[in-house]
């Protein structure tokens, strides 16, 4: 299979999806002439003109709000945010229109949009442009919350989400845009709500969403090089809808969960994961469910900083001996 | 600009059949009466939360709704029940929604502020002021890319013209040329602010269109031939031209911002409202002139009115012989996906509650 | 002591305040000649005037965003949201300039205000006004987040929080505002981060916030007699700072814990103490922690159905039977 | 407003001092030096994040920010360095912000967007796109609120103009009569998009401030004289009338929006920013105003910027002799109360890491 970037998956699945379906177009900042802040959308104004790659002036209410609008009237629109960040300007048309118009119309209306962009940290851009609002928006029953961590990942689900019928935050990584991953050529198709077990153990178990799947991944690995222990990393793919079968299988086995996100810890995901384990299966679990988050301050600019502030495979494994 | 000796001359009057005439009259007699009605068993505790009527307000949604055609839309805010009938909403199913019963139009999910039928092409309905003004662009936006000729009306109040949403989508409708008309119900005040304390602005609120190159007018809401003389230039504009337009209507609403306003007349003279109700009631202005011109006699209107309240009794009479939603439907209709169970459904879970 | 409603002991913290520091003033809209929406700012202007009590134009973003530079310079707005949901339009105001600037100075800038309003559904206003983001202004650090219960603690919280250096968010509920407690005539102040016990018991700890405090007691009173079981009710007051000594020491105590909210439930403020207790002492814990929320849902109009949305007394009692 | 045959001869430039004037170039010379000292280090991977340049813009910041007097405080958006160095700032803090330092102004947690500095009454440095502008107005009204006679500058970009929160404080702050001065310094780009496919106006995106009933002003940038001459007429109008101003300058910018912006010449021509600096650059501009004055020489011209060169030197010098904050640093400066150890942070836990 070809090796290729978070970024060409994230293209192709765009530029698949316009193809394949003359509703889909792309909203955003910068996306079209300038082929995107951080280039996801290269070349697709090129290829496919202003009618399918519109640039739009920094006004994220408006145009997050249009693309309601013209999602009520069946067009598909992907609005980029260049940071989920920007989203705070427009989060009431997000919460309020594209989630809950849907059911305040009883069921008539319905919203096929995709909002998809960067939200992470460890970029040094300061606390303004280093926000990470799954929790806030999967609080909100009518949107649907994905954040894939790797290319393949990444393409299958945003194509997926582009094909859902219901409003999708797609959150993705400026880490991981120039990361590679073998991703097949032939179409496929990663349905939201489905983890995945990114590697078999059988300690504990590591649950994690975006690049915190990657920390979890290299902790897994040192967990068994120097401590025995045999984790199994999920990468939740979707926080909604969420797979906890998967996550509860898994527990069952190992009898041992830490949660790790880069999210902030108050009311964080890993909150309502910890949360959920612990009422489903509680004789299960032989120590209580470990979390390692952001450290809880604004996000840092000082580079060497900010890395100890998200979670690393140190924290993590730190966590996990504490529980093992 | 067309100018014209009388709103009346206005070829889009001109043309106007007299049962089309009439029908105006029945429209706004049916909303003055179905609000009416509703304040009655809202007062009773039939509903809950607001009610914000539009009695006095009713030409603008009547004269701007009977221009439209096969494409074009229409997105207001919370004071929706007028833009509702005027579209052609089942009364029986608005008056249900109040009650917050099954068969409301919402199934009593959304409440009065919250109407859709996009099947008329009416997409709400919405609560947040200045809100529903990007859904507006995106209705405009839409249309055009789908290459149809048609246009897509958003009316906002006079205080929601300081909402940013609002700034932005002027920007962008002129800036992409959509074909929107953003149309301002000027009634003098949002709840209890008149609007010279909630705006400053020259001359009149639309003229911020020129800010923004964008054509704007600013007219009298209290006659059908005005309204409908003065916004058919605009929606000409956005039909032929695909060019945005802000209209400013000047009206009056009689009634507090909502039931709940118990300041309704404190922050107005019981004397502004009755010289209004006097002499610019919108449905007594239209009865006068179907008269003047022959169409119809007062006791005609009378039975006109009649009706419409015997309607309005049919739609309480419905709304209250209908069911509460079971208690399922409090988890229905909030991911398309999920109410109709299709493979993309099928995995992980939706909803917390333990 | 005199029995004064919620709604009054608000305003005589306002007005208390008011007296005592120039720099405080209200900001809203309809907050002045209108008297407020929900009449908490009742008499206020007449009082003191056009300097003190500022009626804004409908422009979240704008007047939060005023008051936030306001306390730059050493002001103490307390800014009214007529609803709280209205803040999800000055969302970014809230979150990027209230709630990061003190941090992204170094520490050079404080921000002493208070943003308040409502925050609540179960009066039939439909989904865009009956939001609680308590969960989502707790999870960003910089922020304080207080929930008052009772008259008396309305007052005693109000006040501290105009006069903490911070920016302090606090959520009302429009169905507390006519509801009466005993409180005192002399001056007293309630700190934050303090859990109230409101109930003393044995056998399981409720823990709420808000008005499901209200609920919980209701429901302590039914479990007692009908039941026999001996509910202990903590009112946790702030979210943020959060009193977890007082929830770990009485859980403690009784084993067993039920988080009740009117939040949605995912990563709820529930979500975030759930976690926190079966991590802190897992040991301690006979049961799973379990919650009662908000049905997972947009807030439905419908008048009955809105009431079976929120938690009631009933839903707590079975979820405390399923654990007892 | 004052009309002038030229604007050096505006009463607020004829009472400069010769050494008033120095003092602006040499501050034009810092600003300039400092970003191009911080551009080189940053591409040798010392700092992180975003560096936006203001080179080329420099006379609005030194232009404006020579007006200030003791009440006058100003806010900006992330292209903030220019204003930084110009209200005084040192430095030094500076350079060791943008190294990540813990001397740095912010003690490296803000970095490069988000400078601040009270004590010169500089409100930042704010990375979000419009939301400063809000900020403007509460520090305007804070002023007015203190009775104090002052007025705060409020810069934006021409893209910022297109943010809901610019628009609803326009009104505002015309409606209140706060003492605010919106600049817009409109270097005609918003990242690769030139201004006018992100507005949509007539004439000037200043005559926006029309809608508002505000009095407004277009000019150019590049001549400190005539900065100052426009811009004193706007502070006159908050200092006397309390009324508010939107001042649109036009400049340029000579980089790229940032330094990762790979497309700085793609959207623009190789030519079209030679053709600036060679005609408009304000630091050239101001060098032959001095030489024509008989104030200053060439040679003394180049020692200035040899002295800012020597300063910048030094900058880099002490950032990199500087510490990184230490780790707990990640968890203070989020309360004051914390961090003052006050009576009120006794209670409850505040951070949220296991
Ligand atoms: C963002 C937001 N802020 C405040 C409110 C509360 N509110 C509802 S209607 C209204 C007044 C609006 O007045 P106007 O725009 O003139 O419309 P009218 O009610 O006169 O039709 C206010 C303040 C709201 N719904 N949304
Ligand atoms: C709300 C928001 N949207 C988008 C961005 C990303 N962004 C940062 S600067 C910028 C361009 C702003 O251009 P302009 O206002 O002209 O200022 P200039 O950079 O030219 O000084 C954009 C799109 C942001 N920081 N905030
Ligand atoms: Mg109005
Ligand atoms: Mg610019």
């Amino acid at each position: 299979m070809p090796l290729i970037t978070y970024r060409e998956a994230l293209k192709n699945a765009l530029s698949e999806e316009i193809e394949r379906d003359e509703n889909v177009f792309i909203l955003g900042e910068e996306v079209a002439q300038y082929n995107g802040a951080y280039k996801v959308t290269e070349g697709l104004w090129k290829k496919y003109g202003d009618k399918r790659v519109v640039d739009t002036p920094i006004s994220e209410a408006g145009f997050i709000g249009m693309g309601i609008g013209a999602a009520m009237l069946g067009l598909r629109p992907v609005i980029e945010l260049m940071f989920w960040s920007f989203a705070y300007v427009g989060f009431d048309q997000i919460v309020n229109n594209a989630g809950c118009v849907r059911y305040m119309s009883g069921g008539l209306v319905n919203l096929p949009l995709v909002i998809r962009g960067p939200a992470n940290g460890g970029t040094n851009v300061g606390a303004t442009h280093s926000h990470t609002p799954e929790n806030l928006l999967a609080t909100t029953p009518g949107l649907k919350v994905v954040t894939p961590a790797t290319a393949y990942d990444a393409k299958g689900l945003m194509k997926t989400a582009i094909r859902d019928n219901d409003p999708v935050m797609v959150m993705e990584n400026t880490l991981l845009y120039g990361e590679k991953w073998e991703v097949p050529d032939e179409e496929y198709l990663v349905p939201l709500g489905v983890a995945d077990v990114k590697r078999q153990g059988n300690d504990i178990t590591l649950i994690a969403h975006g690049r915190a799947v990657i920390t979890c991944l290299k902790a897994a690995e040192l967990l068994a090089a120097e401590h025995k222990i045999s984790a199994e990393v999920i990468d939740l793919r979707s926080i909604r809808p969420l797979d906890e079968g998967t996550l509860l299988d898994s527990v069952r086995k190992t009898h041992r969960a830490v949660v790790v996100e880069e999210n902030k810890p108050f009311c964080g995901v890993g909150a309502q994961i910890a949360s959920t384990l612990q009422e489903a299966i509680f004789d299960e679990l032989d120590a209580p469910v470990g979390r390692v988050s952001s450290l809880d301050g604004p996000a840092i600019y000082s580079p060497p900083l900010e890395k100890k502030q998200l979670p690393d495979a140190a924290r993590v494994i730190a966590k996990v001996l504490d529980l093992c | 600009m067309e100018t014209l000796a009388h709103p009346a001359d206005a070829a889009i009057n001109r043309r106007l059949t007299k049962e089309e005439k009439i029908r105006f009259l029945r429209e706004m007699f049916r909303i003055r009466r179905f609000e009416q009605t509703s304040l009655k068993y809202y007062n009773l505790g039939k509903m809950g939360g607001f009610l914000h009527l539009y009695s006095g307000q009713e030409a603008v949604a009547i004269g701007t709704v009977s221009l439209l055609g096969e494409n074009d839309h229409l997105v207001t805010a919370y004071r929706d029940h007028g833009h509702a009938l005027a579209v052609g909403m089942d009364m029986k199913a608005c008056m249900a929604e109040l009650f917050g019963k099954a068969t409301g139009c919402s199934k009593g999910k959304g409440g009065s502020m919250h109407f859709f039928a996009p099947d008329k092409k009416f997409w709400g309905g919405h609560g947040i002021v200045g809100g529903q003004t990007p859904l507006g662009l995106g209705l405009a936006f839409g249309l055009k890319y789908k290459g149809l000729r048609g246009c897509c009306l958003c009316y906002l109040g006079d205080g929601a013209v300081n909402q940013g949403t609002f700034h932005e989508s002027l920007n962008v409708a002129a800036l992409f040329k959509l074909p929107v008309i953003y149309i301002i119900e000027n009634n003098g005040y949002s709840m209890g602010t008149s609007q010279k304390r909630s705006s400053s602005f020259q001359e009149a609120l639309a003229k911020r269109a020129e800010g923004y190159d964008m054509v704007w007018d600013v007219f009298k809401g209290e006659d059908v031939y005005e309204v409908r003389a003065k916004t058919q230039i605009a929606i000409d504009r956005a039909h032929n031209d695909s060019e945005p337009t802000l209209l400013e209507i000047q009206t009056y609403r009689y009634y507090g911002h909502s039931v709940a306003d118990a300041n309704a007349k404190k922050y107005r003279t019981p004397e502004e409202i009755e010289r209004y109700k006097a002499n610019h009631d919108p449905i007594r202005i239209w009865s006068r002139r179907l008269m003047e011109e022959g169409i119809l006699t007062e006791t005609q209107i009378e039975n006109i009115d009649v009706e419409a309240k015997e309607e309005t009794n049919d739609a309480v009479k419905f709304a209250e012989g209908s069911p509460f939603p079971s208690e399922d439907e409090i988890l229905s209709d909030v991911y398309w996906e999920v109410d109709h169970q299709t493979d993309a459904a099928k995995y992980g879970r939706y909803f917390f509650n333990s």
